[in-house]
């Protein structure tokens, strides 16, 4: 705790370009997630075409996409003998947020999914009363639930900014290049710096608490109207 | 709500229906059920065999709660599929031009989780409407249904009557030309179930075909051209009105008349 | 970070020693060439260069690092320095090894006592000298294995954290050892073997396999590293006091 | 992928064990995480006490907890020269069920808070009119809303079962003894296997969507009935 | 729904309040509400400066739509709290006890997405009651509302007027002192109408204070003791029934009663 006072407060330039960094990837990622994942979660929820089951049962399992994979299969994309390894973005900031919106897009799809589906459930039969095709209805589920799909947004930012394996494989860890909160921890804990790696841990926590608060706003039930 | 407003909406909806859907050449009437049939599991719960709603006076659904009235409704509207047998408007099946000249107005009003006022906004724009001409109907409709004092206020806030009177101007929102209405006055005052008698009768005058379920039998002596009569899923009868309520062929339908008939 | 700049490819030791954050800026001053360095596991780094995804190999197994020259991965290896393994253990030292500078022998008492060893279990080059010791002492630890003898199949660090959490013996370099930080009442008991010389080496990789390699920079690198000024700097390199690598290219 | 597949054909023993050992932890920590987890979110969605806000805002942030933290709390926590070190868990499963209970009950409450205050939006008025209390009626809503946290809960097995960061370090991923499938996947990237490591992620994955299909079958939508 | 079953219910509901909440000493009535006023935002909604609901015949509630008769109910069973002001029963505010006493039937009835049964059923939980009891009652209960041959059914796929016949009878599940309904006869066939309005007469003789909304003058001057007339959020007039309806106080409720008050 201290440590971490002091490390705040002492406001080293160091720590504080590797907490920039993270909150950029995390949350570009998550950005770019939330735009993939959104639509997808809401069209398995209105969709009405075969195998839409096992689609559903395929995105719920995704949640569960092991960090260290995604990082090895985006680094064999990225490596220099993969496929794309021309862009030269293996080792950089680009190539951890591509490893992250990959590990993000499931959670927040599924749990799109899940909301669109409670609220489709009940605005169906208007919205197509009205001629709104399914497809076209996605965009009305997705607005009328946005208060319900923060928490998913946010469930997606907390796995993003919180794992190390996929970031650390794509990125490198490169001290001033690709070091992010999470992977400091993890050298940290690796030079057996407990205290400064728990302190930094401490910092990340309280970032991840900012960026709800922030967020959180939008979704508090105070903007909710009860039913008549 | 003021009553000089409706006669004049009246025209304007049908003038809304003119200006955005070209009449098509052929109608989507007479509508044409043929064998319907709706099962949930083994119990059957609507089995029509032939029904006919031709252009004209409104058609006024009977039937004592459970007769499958609501389903019914769903079913001619394409909301839930039969599980046998068809649904013909002119002579063809329901598809998206079909449902575009088509609207309903549920028995519990489904109003989304915004304001009055873009609640009819998001019916205009889903049948195409744009810019200032959207602008000026949106201000019509929201005067016919007396929601313009109200019309910043959240949908679901809105009082039971209010809600109701919300689902009926969305629904004529682009001037369909056929008009379902699920007991479209049961939470209305007296004035405003007047209003709202007067306005469909103008509607139906003015050429919309109205399809509507009712348990008021003043409401219904009032308004039907025809009665269709529905007892556990069956239509027991179709008459015209004045037949209907002076001499029913049906003894069920005597009963309910009386309310003498218990589900 | 400049534009110039070269991917090295080493090992968890090395980085978590702080090696590399005293050398590489008088490096990056002198050339204007930025060195940034991935450590990995052994292993994993050398797939990685195998890859092409770094310009320089720089590690500590040294049968692997020729193999990856002779199968032309890599252009020509060179010494940079050593240290050494050193035997770490709790203050207690159930085996009694403490003070002892016979590697082979102290393993055998640890394996007689059945007193816990962590091993890092990952192919590392420390890994690889392990076995190579508890071959010459005769221990079967695969059969051990789940019982006293415990691989973490993790880095130094991880296994040092773990083999302090359950009070295990740990072979481990004394880089790593010098500036680990979670000691505890650990001590080195057993230094001094010459079987624990623990020897870097660093190599370019091949840009005939793969283009894009950095050949020019990497050559810098390496020249610079086991040039005057690269050995000296890694002589300087201390913590509290104590020199941790010692130069020693020909 | 033929790796993987002639991993499992050939059915080997070992791979099995550490198989095994995965689902027993996570599926453990799942159901401990949901039985503190669903209660308390509940709680947060119906409960009107002071402070909810923020604890909402709280528990939306702790689904961003690093696994390494969450590691490390627990490992200082068991190890030796720590208040719980008598019991002499470190090391053990039991410790990477501690860990994972601690990563995911977070993650489980927060949904079940967003799912739950949906539903009581609707029945609030209702069970206060039957004179249910606030806390009374937590059970009636997680029971009524139970398709839709099914969710939640494949949402907290997919983080328990994909984290590495955690188990590695209070389970020490140690052969035979705690070697889940996660450390193995870590272990034989640090080894440069990349080929096998994408294997046994294969299997991971597959075991995944296994696991997801058995309970995802309590969710769909077929079993829902629309609104009248 | 058979009407011998009826009469039988309506003392069996107060057998049930018997039973099951011995009669306090003091007595939940009469209802003295003071000051009270319900604001949102600027709007005042409500606002009753006096008004006492003393035990006896019904009280109705009449008025336009959005007059406030919802969130008056709501304000009195403590679902919604008064921005000033309070409710007195007796002379108590509202409290677990009191709330135990009395039931209310919603304008839109909310059922539990489970089956008919288990909706009757959780309320008799909710209750306390147990064992042989509450199975015996639970089938007196479906009866009444002539729910039996579906009370395996989702609640949810219920008809609009079953919904709203159970949310009834789950109101008077445990026999309240005090029953508020909000137009529970809104979605109801003539033939449920009667017999609704025939338990809720039973009811009242039987010593249940009856506090009902409704929009069907013809059920106010069948069941009304006394009317409470609201317009705009304001009790305009309280006035035994009969006085009521053949000359009102107010302006506004002979406009209303004669249907030519507009919201
Ligand atoms: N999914 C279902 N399973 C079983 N029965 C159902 C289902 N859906 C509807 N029903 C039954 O079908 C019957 C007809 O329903 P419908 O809503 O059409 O009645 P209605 O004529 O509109 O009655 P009301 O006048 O009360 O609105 C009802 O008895 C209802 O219980
Ligand atoms: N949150 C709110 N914000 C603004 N106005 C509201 C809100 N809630 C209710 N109102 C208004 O308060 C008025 C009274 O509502 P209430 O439901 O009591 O009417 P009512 O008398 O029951 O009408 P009805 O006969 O249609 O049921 C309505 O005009 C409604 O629009
Ligand atoms: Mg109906
Ligand atoms: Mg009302």
């Amino acid at each position: 705790m201290l440590l971490s006072l002091r490390l705040i407060i002492s406001g080293d330039a160091e720590l504080w370009s590797i907490v920039l960094l993270s909150l950029r990837v995390s949350l570009t990622a998550v950005i770019i997630a939330a735009v993939i994942g959104m639509p997808t979660g809401a069209a398995l929820a209105v969709g009405r075409f075969s195998g839409r089951r096992a689609a559903i049962v395929l995105i719920n399992a995704l949640m569960g996409l092991p960090p260290v994979v995604v990082g090895l299969l985006v680094y064999l994309l990225l490596s220099n003998s993969g496929p794309l390894g021309v862009l030269q973005l293996l080792y950089t900031p680009t190539a951890m947020i591509i490893a992250q919106v990959v590990l993000v897009t499931p959670i927040i799809a599924a749990l799109t999914r899940q909301v669109v589906e409670d609220l489709d459930c009940e605005y169906a039969e208007q919205l197509r009363s009205m001629g709104v095709s399914r497809i076209a209805s996605v965009p009305t589920l997705l607005w009328d639930g946005r208060l319900s799909l923060v928490t998913a947004l946010l469930a997606g930012f907390g796995r993003a900014i919180a794992e190390v394996g996929a970031v650390i494989i794509v990125g490198g860890n490169i001290n001033h290049v690709t070091r992010v909160m999470t992977t400091t921890i993890a050298l940290e804990t690796s030079k057996g710096n407990l205290a400064l790696a728990l302190a930094l841990g401490t910092i990340l926590i309280v970032i991840a608490i900012l960026v709800n608060a922030a967020l959180g706003i939008l979704g508090t039930p105070s903007q909710r109207i009860a039913h008549a | 709500m003021r009553d000089v407003a409706t006669a004049f909406d009246a025209e304007n909806v049908l003038a809304g229906a003119a200006s955005h859907t070209p009449r098509q050449a052929q109608s989507i009437l007479p509508i044409s059920v043929r064998d319907l049939a709706y099962t949930v599991g083994a119990k059957q719960l609507v089995k029509i065999d032939r029904l006919t709603l031709t252009p004209g006076a409104p058609t006024i659904i009977l039937g004592p709660n459970g007769a499958g009235k609501s389903l019914l409704l769903r079913l001619m509207h394409g909301l839930i599929e039969p599980t046998t047998g068809e649904v013909l408007f002119g002579h063809e099946p329901m598809n998206a031009r079909i449902r575009r000249r088509q609207a309903m107005v549920f028995q519990r009003p489904v109003v989304l989780r915004r304001s009055v006022r873009a609640n009819v906004d998001y019916a205009l724009a889903a049948h195409g409407m744009r810019g200032r001409k959207r602008r000026k109907r949106l201000e019509e409709l929201l005067e016919m249904g007396g929601l313009a004092p109200m019309m910043r206020q959240a949908a679901r806030s809105l009082s039971g009557g209010e809600q109701q009177r919300l689902a009926l101007v969305r629904a004529v929102a682009a001037g369909p030309e056929l008009l379902f209405l699920d007991e479209p006055t049961s939470s209305l005052d007296p004035g405003a179930t007047q209003h709202i008698e007067a306005l469909v009768h103008r509607f139906a005058e003015s050429g919309m075909k109205i399809v509507m379920v009712t348990h008021d039998i003043g409401q219904a002596r009032r308004l039907a051209g025809e009665v269709v009569f529905m007892h556990r899923g069956h239509v027991v009868e179709q008459s015209p009105a004045a037949e209907f309520f002076d001499k029913p062929k049906s003894q069920a339908a005597c009963d309910f008349v009386a309310g003498r008939l218990l589900a | 970070a400049q534009d110039k700049f070269i991917v090295v490819q080493s090992t968890t030791s090395t980085q978590n020693s702080g090696l590399f954050d005293a050398i590489l800026p008088k490096f990056a001053e002198k050339s204007g060439i930025e060195v940034r360095v991935v450590a990995v596991g052994t292993g994993q780094a050398i797939k990685n260069a195998e890859n092409g995804d770094g310009d320089v190999l720089l590690v500590h197994a040294k049968p692997a690092e020729e193999k990856f020259v002779a199968e032309g991965w890599g252009v020509e290896r060179h010494d940079v320095m050593y240290n050494d393994f050193v035997i770490v253990g709790p203050a207690g030292d159930p085996a009694g090894v403490a003070g002892s500078n016979d590697a082979v022998a102290s393993l055998k008492k640890i394996a007689e006592s059945q007193s816990p060893f962590a091993s890092r279990g990952d192919d590392s080059g420390t890994h690889k000298a392990e076995l190579r010791l508890w071959k010459e002492a005769g221990t079967d630890v695969a059969s051990a294995s789940g019982g006293w003898y415990r691989e973490t199949g993790s880095g130094m660090g991880a296994t040092l954290n773990t083999g302090v959490g359950m009070g295990a013996y740990i072979l481990t370099d004394r880089a790593t050892w010098i500036s680990y930080g979670n000691k505890r009442d650990y001590k080195v008991l057993v230094e001094g073997d010459p079987k624990l010389f623990n020897q870097y080496g660093v190599i370019l990789v091949n840009p005939e396999k793969h283009p894009n390699v950095k050949a020019e920079e990497g050559q810098a690198f390496i020249d610079w590293l086991i040039g005057p000024e690269g050995q000296a700097a890694i002589a300087d390199f201390k913590i509290d006091g104590q020199q941790l690598f010692f130069p020693n290219a020909d």
